[in-house]
C-alpha cells in the first residue's frame, strides 16, 4: 500500500469537501444577495462586511438550536432521512474531475478523488439515492405535509431521472466514454460539447433544476401550500443538512454541467500558453470554479425570475415533453455521428 | 369387407338411432340385428370357403405401425354370430316394451353391439384395445340411466373397475409392441414375439387382470352381481350372454399365444382362483333369494370353469370352452328373458314371492326348465357337449382341479332346480294368480334359443368344426 | 446478437474504487460528528405540547400515514419500467460506433416499442393529472 | 420465429385498437383475426423447417417441432376466442388489454417452443408468467381473484429467481448459455452443474404445478377469473412443458447427466400424479377439480419430459392439444352454468343436450377413453415411458392414476345425465354451439387420426 | 479477488432471500428477498463472466447481458408485483399474507 496515495487522497477529499460545504454556505449569503439586488433590496449587511460572516451566523445558530423530534414519529428513521440526504450529496463530488495533475517532488497528483471508468453512472446512482433522505425524512416525521411533500418530491425526481438520463446517453455516444476525466479530455482538444448537444444540454439542465428541487421545480418545499415541505418537523443541524444538502447539489450540478458540456478544467487556448503542468492545472481549476458559480448565478437567477410551476404542469412538462425530446435528441445524434463516421 | 361391414351397420344404425323418435328406433334396431344375423351367417359360410377373404388390412397409424386389420377365424365367426343373434334375441323380447328415450337406449344398444363385434374382430391390438373400451361405454350409459336404484353407484364401480384393467392391459400392449420386431401391433407379429421367461412372468398379470374383470374371475367379481341386479335386463343380457365372453376371448386370441410361457406358469393359480370361484360362486347362488342376483352367481361360476378349463391347456378342454361360449350366451339370455318377462310381469325379484307360475304361465314354465336343465349341462341340450369337453380337458390336467370344478356343476344342479322349484312350482300368491303367459315375441325370443339349445345339443359337428382350427392354432402355439 | 465485446473497458481494477470509499468514510464521518454534536450543543426542554406534529395550528386530524393518490404509485411504477428501459441504452451507446448502421436500426426498433408504451400509456391517461 | 413476432406484434396493436375501439364485440373480432394471422403466418414457415431446422443469432432455433407445437398452442388459442372470447368482456373493463396479455403469454409460448439458449429460456418463461399474474387479478373487486394473483405473483417470481439461480450455476460450469454448447453429459458432472440442473428441475417443477410445488395451484385457478383460468391452466401450462421438453432433451440428455436428475423427476412425477388425483377427487367445485386435474394431467405430461425420447416428443405436442382443447372446452361449458359445483351440473343433459354431450366428449377425452384425443395422448407419453425401459414402476403407478382420474370426470357426467336438477345456463348463442361442434370435432378426430398431427412432425 | 469469494456471496445473499420467501408474511418484504435473489443472481452472473473471461473465453460479456435481462425483467415484475400488492392493500387494508388464506374460506 503506498501511504504517500492515502495521504493525497485524504487530502483532496477534505479539500473537496470543505470546499463544497464553503460554497454551500456562502451560496445562501449569495441567494439572498441576488435576491435582494432583483427585488431592488439590500440584503444581508449586518454580520461583517456585506453580511459576510452571516452564513457562519446562520450554521452556529443551527448548531445550537434544540433538538425536536415529534413524538408521533419514527426516531430512526427521522435521523436517518438528513443522514442520507447529506451523505449523498458528499458523494457525489467523489469523480468529478477538479482539474488536470499536479506535479508536486516527482509524484503526479490527480485533482479527482477517482477516475473510475463509470463516473456518469456513479454519480446517477448516487444522486437516485438522494430521494431516500427526502421520502424518509417525510414519511417518519408523520406529518401529512411532508408526507405529501416528500411523495411530491420522489415523483419529481424520478420523473425527471428519465430525460436525464436520455439525454446522458446522446453526451456519450459522441464521447463514447463514461470517464468524466475522458470526457474533459476530449473537451480540451476539440470543441465544448454544448456545440454537438446544445438540445441535449438544455434538458440536462431542466433536468438539473428538477432533481435539486430549485424554482421552478420547487414543489416539494412550497412554502405557501405545504408550510415547509418534507423538513416541516426538522429542527437544529438536521434541518440545517436538508439545507445544505440542497445546496450542495447544486453546487455539485453546476460542476457537472461545467464539467459535461462546457469544458470542465479546460479552457479554449490552454494548450498554447506555453505555461508549465502545475500553473495549468491551477488555472483550469479556477476556470472550472468560475463556470461553476455562473452556474450558481444562473440557477438564482431562474428562481428569483421564473414562478413556480403547478405539479399538473411540472409532470407534463416532465414526462410528455422532455422524454420525448430526449429520445428525439439522442436518435439524432445518433443518426449524424454514424452518418459522419462514413 | 364382409366383417367391416359387421361393425358398420350396427355403429351406422347407432348412430341414427338418436336421432329417431317413437318406435323408429325399434323398427331399426331388429332391421340392423337380423341384417347382421345375416351377416354372420354369410360370414360363416365364406370362413369355409374363403376364410382369407374376411380379413381386412387398412393404413391408420403409420408412424405407430398399427394399422385397421380386421378379420375372422372361427372363434371370431361364432363370437360375432353370438353377438348378433343376441341383440336380434333382445330386440324382439323387448319390441313391445316402451323404453324412455327409445332413440337413445336403441342407440347405446346398437353401439354396444358394434363394440362388441369391433373387439371380436379386431387382430391388431391397439385397435382390439379401443374396442374393448368402446364396448364399455354405451353399457356404461344404459346401465346408468335406465337401470335400478342404485344404479349410479353400482355401475360406477363397474366401469371404474373395468376401465383399470383395461388401463393395465394397455401398458403390457404397449411393453410387447416394443419387443415386437417389426415394430407393429398386428396380432401375428405380437405371436411371434420371442420373450423371455422372466419379462411373461409379469406381463401375464397385466394382461390376466383385465381379462379376469372382465370374466369375472374369483377376486375380481365384485362389480358383476350387483351390475347384473341394477342393470335394465336387456343389458344384462348382453353383459352377461356377450360382454364376459370377451374375457374368454382376450385370453384365447391374446394371451394364450402372446404369453404362452407365462400363461403355463401361472396356470395353476389361475386355475385355483377359477375353481374357488365356482365354488364360492355356486354357494352363494344356492342361499341367493334374489333371482337376478342367483342368475349372475350361476354366470360366475360358469365362467369359472370355461376360464379353468383355458387354463387347463389341452386341445379337448380349449375346444370346450370355445362352444361353450356360444352355447352359454344363449343359454344365459334365454334365461334372462324369462327373468325379464316374470320382472315385467311380477314387478319382483324375490323368489318367496313368486311360486305356482307354471299353472298360470304354462309356455313359460316349460320354456324356463328347458333353458335351465340346458344351462346345468344335460346331455342332449347344447351345454352338455362343452362341459363334457371342458371337464374331460381338465381331467387331464389335473385330477383335483377337475373333482372341484365337478362339485361345481351338481351345486348347479341344486340351486338352478331349487329356482324352478321356487319360481313355477309351489303355491301361488296374490302376485303371480295376475301373471299372464307369454306374448308372440317374448314366445318367439324364447322359441329360437330353445330350437338351438336342442339343435346344438343332438348335433354340435357344424359349431365344432368352425373353432377347430382356432383351438389347434392356439394350443399349438400354447 | 451476442457480440464477443465486453461491455467497458477493463483499465478500471477494484483498486480504483479505493478513494470512493475513503470519501464514503470521510463523508460518514462528517455527517455523525456533527449529528452527535448539535444533539449535544442543542438545550433539552421538552414539553408535550412541543412533540406533537404541526398542523398549521389547529387540532391534529387523524393519522398521517394515509394511503396516498394512486397516481404517485403509477409515475414510481412507470418510472421502474422506464428507467429500465433507458438502461439499455447505455451498453449501446458505449458500443454502438462498432454497431454501425445495423445497430442504429436495432435501436429504433427498440425506440419504437418504447414510444408504443409511452403513447399506450399516454392515451390510457395514466400521465393525467389534472382531474 | 413468425408466431413468435406475429403474436408478439399483435399485442401491441391490440393494445391500441383497445385505445381507439369501444366497442367490445370488435375488440373480440380483431384479436380473432389476429390469431388467425399468426396461425398462417407461423403455418408459412412449415415449408422452410421440413428438412432440419436452423438457429437465428445462437438464440433462437426454429424447428419442425417448434413450428407444429406454435401451431397447436396458436389453434388450442383460436379455438378459446371462440368459445370463450365474449367471456372477457364479464370480467372488467379493459378487453382489449386482456386479449393484449393473451398475446403476449403467446409470444412467450412460442418463445419456449423455440428457445436454443437459456436466456430465451429464462425470457421465455418470464413472459408467460408475468402477464399471467394480472390476469389473474384483471377482476380487481374480487377477494379471492386478489389473493390468486398476489399468491402467484409471489410464488411466481420465487420460482424465477430459483430458475436463475439454476442457470447461472450451470453457466459457471459450463461457460455458455448456449443449450446444445452446454456439453455437461460427456464427462464427469460438475458440482455446480449439478446444483443448477436440481434447481432448474424445482424451478420448472412450480412452473408446470408439479408436487410438490404445486400448491399454489388450485387457490391461484380458483380464485382467478375463470376465463383465464382456462386460458392459463391449458395453453399455458403446455408451453412451459415445451420450454422444460427442450431444456433437457437439448442439453441435459444422455450420459452421467441424465441420470442425476431422471431419478428425481420420475419422483417429482410419481408425487404429482398422486396428489393431483387424490386430491381431485375430494372437491366439491368443478372449477377446482379442474384445478386439480390439471396438476394431475401435468404427471402425465412430465413422462414425456423423463423419458427423454420421440415418443415423449411426439406425445407432448399430442397432449398438449388433446389436453387444452378438451379442457378449454369443459370451462367454456362452465362458464355458461351460474354454480360451479357438481350440483350445479345436475340435469344438464336434459336441458342442454349439445353442451352435455360436448361436455362428456372432453372428459372422456380427459379421462383418456378411446377414440378422443386424451386416449392417444396418454398412449404416447406412456410408450415413451414403456420405452425408456426403467420407468415401468412410475407407468403402473400413473395408470392407477388414470382409473381414479375416472372417478371425478365422471362425477360431472353423472351429474349431467343421471341426476336430475334445474341448472341455471345462461343464453347459449349459436356461434358458442358451433365453436363446441368443432372442439368436439378436433377431439374425435385427432382420438381416430392422431397422425393428421403427428405427420408434422 | 478469487471467485470463490463472489460465489459464497452470492449463495449467501440468495439463501437469505429464499429463506425470507419461506419465513416472512409480509407481502412486501416477501417480495423485496425475492429480488435480493435476484441481485444475488446478478452478482454471481457478473463474477462468472469475468471468471470466463479470464479464462480466455471471447462470448464471456454475454452474461454481462444475461444481468441487462434479469434487470429488465425484474423491474417488469416489481411494476405488476407493486401494482397487485397495491389492489391487495386496498381491498383488504393489509399485506399479510396470512389474511389472504382466511379469506380462502
Amino acid at each position: 500500500m503506498d501511504w504517500f496515495f492515502i495521504i493525497e487522497k485524504v487530502l483532496l477529499i477534505s479539500g473537496v469537501l470543505v470546499l463544497s460545504l464553503v460554497v454551500a454556505m456562502y451560496s445562501t449569503w449569495g441567494e439572498r444577495k441576488i435576491a435582494a439586488w432583483i427585488q431592488d433590496r439590500l440584503g444581508p449587511n449586518r454580520a461583517g462586511p456585506m453580511g459576510l460572516l452571516q452564513p457562519l451566523a446562520d450554521g452556529g445558530k443551527l448548531f445550537f438550536k434544540e433538538e425536536i423530534i415529534p413524538s408521533t414519529s419514527n426516531r430512526f428513521l427521522f435521523i436517518l432521512g438528513p443522514s442520507i440526504a447529506m451523505l449523498v450529496a458528499c458523494m457525489t463530488s467523489a469523480v468529478i474531475p477538479w482539474g488536470d495533475t499536479l506535479t508536486i517532488a516527482g509524484r503526479e497528483i490527480s485533482l479527482q478523488v477517482a477516475d473510475v471508468n463509470i463516473g456518469i453512472l456513479f454519480i446517477f446512482g448516487v444522486v437516485s439515492m438522494g430521494v431516500y433522505g427526502i421520502m424518509l425524512g417525510g414519511w417518519a416525521s408523520n406529518n401529512k405535509y411532508s408526507l405529501m411533500a416528500s411523495v411530491r418530491a420522489a415523483s419529481q425526481i424520478i420523473s425527471y431521472e428519465l430525460p436525464m438520463g436520455l439525454a446522458l446517453i446522446a453526451l456519450l455516444m459522441m464521447t463514447g466514454s463514461l470517464s468524466l476525466k475522458d470526457i474533459v479530455e476530449q473537451q480540451r482538444h476539440g470543441l465544448w460539447n454544448v456545440v454537438y448537444q446544445p438540445l441535449g444540454f438544455f434538458i440536462f439542465l431542466v433536468c438539473a433544476f428538477a432533481e435539486c428541487n430549485r424554482a421552478p421545480f420547487d414543489l416539494p418545499e412550497a412554502e405557501n401550500e405545504l408550510n415547509g415541505g418534507y423538513h416541516l418537523e426538522y429542527s437544529s443541524m438536521k434541518l440545517g443538512f436538508f439545507l445544505f444538502a440542497e445546496y450542495i447539489n447544486m453546487f455539485i450540478s453546476s460542476a457537472l454541467m461545467a464539467t459535461m458540456y462546457f469544458g470542465g478544467y479546460a479552457f479554449p487556448g490552454m494548450d498554447k500558453l506555453g505555461l508549465d503542468g502545475n500553473m495549468l492545472t491551477i488555472l483550469g481549476f479556477l476556470a472550472l470554479f468560475i463556470k461553476t458559480l455562473v452556474f450558481i448565478f444562473f440557477f438564482m437567477w431562474v428562481r428569483w425570475t421564473v414562478p413556480r410551476f403547478r405539479y399538473d404542469q411540472l409532470m407534463r412538462l416532465g414526462w410528455k415533453v422532455m422524454i420525448p425530446l430526449a429520445l428525439v435528441n439522442m436518435l439524432i445524434t445518433g443518426a449524424v455521428v454514424l452518418a459522419r463516421q462514413h | 369387407m364382409l366383417t367391416v361391414l359387421l361393425i358398420l351397420i350396427p355403429f351406422i344404425a347407432g348412430l341414427i338411432a338418436f336421432g329417431l323418435k317413437g318406435s323408429g328406433p325399434k323398427v331399426l334396431g331388429m332391421i340392423s340385428s337380423l341384417a347382421t344375423v345375416v351377416l354372420a351367417i354369410g360370414a360363416w359360410c365364406r370362413f369355409r370357403t374363403a376364410p382369407d377373404s374376411l380379413n381386412l388390412v387398412a393404413n391408420w397409424i403409420p408412424q405407430l405401425g398399427s394399422q385397421f386389420r380386421v378379420g375372422l377365424d372361427g372363434m371370431g365367426v361364432m363370437l360375432c354370430l353370438l353377438t348378433a343373434i343376441a341383440s336380434l334375441l333382445v330386440f324382439i323380447t323387448i319390441y313391445s316394451r316402451d323404453y324412455e328415450k327409445p332413440g337413445a337406449f336403441y342407440g347405446l344398444m346398437l353401439l354396444s353391439q358394434a363394440g362388441l363385434t369391433g373387439v371380436f374382430t379386431a387382430f391388431d391390438a391397439l385397435q382390439f384395445y379401443i374396442f374393448w373400451e368402446l364396448a364399455l361405454i354405451p353399457v356404461y350409459f344404459l346401465c346408468s340411466l335406465w337401470g335400478g336404484e342404485k344404479r349410479i353407484a353400482v355401475t360406477f364401480k363397474f366401469f371404474v373397475y373395468t376401465f383399470l384393467g383395461s388401463l393395465l392391459m394397455m401398458v403390457g400392449i404397449i411393453y410387447l409392441y416394443f419387443q415386437t420386431a417389426d415394430h407393429s401391433f398386428s396380432w401375428s407379429s405380437f405371436s411371434s414375439i420371442h420373450l423371455n421367461p422372466d419379462d411373461q412372468k409379469w406381463l401375464f398379470w397385466l394382461f390376466f387382470v383385465a381379462f379376469a374383470i372382465k370374466m369375472p374371475i374369483f377376486p375380481f367379481h365384485t362389480w358383476q352381481p350387483d351390475t347384473y341386479e341394477q342393470s335394465p335386463t336387456p343389458v344384462t343380457m348382453i353383459l352377461s350372454g356377450v360382454m364376459v365372453k370377451m374375457g374368454l376371448f382376450g385370453v384365447i386370441r391374446w394371451l394364450l399365444p402372446v404369453i404362452p410361457q407365462g400363461a403355463a406358469m401361472w396356470s395353476d393359480v389361475a386355475i385355483v382362483l377359477c375353481v374357488i370361484g365356482i365354488i364360492y360362486a355356486s354357494c352363494i347362488a344356492m342361499v341367493q333369494n334374489d333371482l337376478k342376483r342367483l342368475i349372475a352367481y350361476s354366470s360366475i361360476a360358469h365362467i369359472g370353469l370355461m376360464c379353468a378349463a383355458i387354463f387347463a391347456n389341452n386341445e379337448q378342454s380349449l375346444q370346450g370352452v370355445l362352444i361353450q361360449m356360444f352355447n352359454h350366451g344363449i343359454n344365459i339370455i334365454g334365461l334372462w328373458i324369462i327373468v325379464e318377462v316374470i320382472q315385467q310381469r311380477l314387478g319382483v325379484k324375490n323368489m318367496d314371492q313368486m311360486g305356482g307360475m307354471a299353472r298360470k304361465a304354462p309356455r313359460m314354465a316349460i320354456f324356463l326348465v328347458i333353458i335351465s336343465l340346458a344351462n346345468i349341462g344335460l346331455p342332449l341340450t347344447n351345454g352338455f357337449i362343452g362341459e363334457f369337453l371342458m371337464f374331460s380337458g381338465l381331467f387331464q390336467y389335473n385330477h383335483w382341479f377337475m373333482a372341484f370344478a365337478g362339485l361345481g356343476i351338481i351345486l348347479a344342479a341344486v340351486y338352478t332346480l331349487g329356482m324352478i322349484q321356487k319360481v313355477i312350482f309351489g303355491e301361488s300368491n296374490d302376485l303371480t294368480d295376475t301373471t299372464t303367459d307369454l306374448q308372440p315375441g317374448e314366445t318367439l325370443a324364447l322359441s329360437l334359443v330353445v330350437i338351438m339349445i336342442i339343435v346344438l345339443g343332438v348335433y354340435p359337428k357344424p359349431m365344432l368344426d368352425l373353432v377347430s382350427s382356432t383351438s389347434e392354432v392356439v394350443n399349438k402355439l400354447f | 446478437m451476442y457480440t464477443d465485446t465486453v461491455f467497458l473497458s477493463a483499465t478500471t481494477t477494484p483498486f480504483s474504487y479505493f478513494p470512493i470509499v475513503l470519501q464514503l468514510i470521510a463523508a460518514l464521518g462528517f455527517v455523525g460528528i456533527t449529528m452527535l454534536a448539535t444533539h449535544f450543543l442543542g438545550p433539552k426542554r421538552k414539553t408535550s405540547d412541543k412533540l406533537i406534529n404541526f398542523e398549521s395550528g389547529i387540532e391534529q386530524k387523524g393519522n398521517a400515514r394515509q394511503p396516498v393518490a394512486i397516481k404517485y404509485f403509477l409515475t414510481a411504477i412507470l418510472f421502474v419500467l422506464f428507467d429500465v428501459e433507458v438502461i439499455f441504452f447505455y451498453p449501446y451507446a458505449v458500443n454502438f460506433k462498432e454497431l454501425g448502421w445495423e445497430g442504429f436500426m436495432a435501436v429504433l426498433m427498440f425506440v419504437g416499442f418504447f414510444l408504443c408504451g409511452f403513447i399506450y400509456i399516454t392515451k390510457k391517461g395514466a400521465l393525467k393529472w389534472e382531474d | 420465429m413468425n408466431a413468435l413476432i406475429s403474436t408478439a406484434l399483435s399485442g401491441v396493436v391490440l393494445m391500441f385498437v383497445g385505445l381507439f375501439v369501444r366497442n367490445k364485440q370488435h375488440i373480440k373480432f380483431f384479436a380473432i383475426a389476429a390469431i388467425i394471422i399468426a396461425f398462417i403466418a407461423n403455418l408459412a414457415q412449415y415449408p422452410s423447417v421440413e428438412h432440419g431446422g436452423y438457429v437465428m443469432y445462437g438464440m433462437i432455433e426454429v424447428t419442425k417441432f417448434g413450428v407444429l407445437f406454435n401451431a397447436v398452442a396458436l389453434g388450442a388459442t383460436l379455438l378459446y376466442f371462440l368459445l370463450s372470447g365474449s367471456e372477457f368482456e364479464k370480467v372488467g373493463e379493459h378487453v382489449a388489454d386482456y386479449f393484449t396479455l393473451v398475446f403476449f403469454i403467446l409470444a412467450g409460448i412460442s418463445l419456449a417452443a423455440t428457445f436454443s439458449n437459456l436466456l430465451m429460456l429464462f425470457l421465455a418463461i418470464e413472459i408467460m408468467s408475468i402477464p399471467q399474474y394480472i390476469l389473474a387479478g384483471a377482476d380487481k373487486k374480487s377477494l379471492k381473484g386478489n389473493e390468486a394473483s398476489l399468491k402467484y405473483f409471489l410464488m411466481g417470481s420465487f420460482s424465477t429467481g430459483i430458475l436463475l439461480m439454476g442457470i447461472t450455476l450451470i453457466y459457471g460450469a459450463a461457460g455458455t448459455f448456449d443449450i446444445a454448447g452446454l456439453g455437461l453429459g460427456t464427462e464427469s458432472v460438475h458440482p455446480l452443474a449439478l446444483c443448477g440442473i436440481i434447481l432448474i428441475v424445482f424451478a420448472l417443477s412450480f412452473k408446470v404445478s408439479a408436487a410438490p410445488f404445486h400448491f399454489w395451484t388450485p387457490d391461484v385457478y380458483d380464485g382467478s377469473p375463470t376465463v383465464f383460468t382456462s386460458f392459463m391452466s391449458t395453453i399455458v401450462k403446455a408451453g412451459a412443458f415445451v420450454a422444460f421438453l427442450r431444456m433437457f432433451h437439448g442439453s441435459f440428455a444422455g450420459g452421467t447427466i441424465s441420470e442425476h436428475w431422471t431419478l428425481i423427476l420420475s419422483i417429482i412425477t410419481a408425487v404429482t400424479l398422486v396428489i393431483g388425483n387424490f386430491s381431485a377427487v375430494f372437491q366439491q367445485s368443478v372449477k377446482r377439480m379442474l384445478a386439480y386435474s390439471s396438476i394431475a394431467q401435468a404427471g402425465f405430461m412430465l413422462f414425456a419430459v423423463v423419458a427423454m425420447n420421440d415418443m415423449g416428443t411426439q406425445g407432448i405436442v399430442l397432449y398438449a392439444a388433446a389436453y387444452s382443447i378438451a379442457t378449454i372446452g369443459v370451462f367454456g361449458v362452465l362458464m355458461k352454468l351460474k354454480d360451479y359445483t357438481f350440483e350445479g351440473f345436475n340435469g344438464l343433459a336434459r336441458k342442454q343436450p349439445l353442451l352435455a354431450a360436448a361436455t362428456a366428449v372432453f372428459l372422456f377425452s380427459l379421462a383418456g377413453i378411446p377414440v378422443t384425443a386424451g386416449f392417444f395422448a396418454k398412449y404416447f407419453v406412456l410408450s415413451a415411458a414403456i420405452q425408456h425401459g426403467h420407468l415401468l414402476w412410475l407407468v403402473i403407478l400413473a395408470v392407477l392414476c388414470a382409473a381414479i382420474s375416472v372417478y371425478y370426470y365422471f362425477r360431472v357426467i353423472i351429474a349431467m345425465y343421471f341426476r336430475t336438477g334445474e341448472p341455471e345456463v345462461e343464453n347459449i348463442s349459436g356461434g358458442f354451439k358451433a365453436a363446441l361442434i368443432l372442439a368436439v370435432a378436433l377431439v374425435l378426430v385427432l382420438g381416430l387420426f392422431p397422425n393428421l398431427l403427428l405427420c408434422w412432425l | 479477488m478469487p471467485v470463490q469469494y463472489y460465489i459464497f456471496l452470492s449463495i449467501a445473499l440468495f439463501c437469505i432471500g429464499v429463506m425470507g420467501v419461506l419465513m416472512r408474511r409480509n407481502a412486501i418484504i416477501i417480495f423485496m428477498c425475492i429480488e435480493l435473489m435476484l441481485n444475488a443472481v446478478n452478482l454471481l452472473m457478473v463474477s462468472f463472466s469475468k471468471m470466463w473471461a479470464d479464462a480466455g473465453r471471447v462470448d464471456a460479456g454475454s452474461a454481462q447481458l444475461f444481468v441487462f435481462f434479469i434487470m429488465v425483467v425484474a423491474a417488469a415484475e416489481v411494476a405488476v408485483g407493486l401494482a397487485i400488492i397495491t389492489m391487495v392493500y386496498r381491498n383488504t387494508h393489509s399485506v399479510d399474507i396470512n389474511i389472504l388464506n382466511r379469506l380462502k374460506n
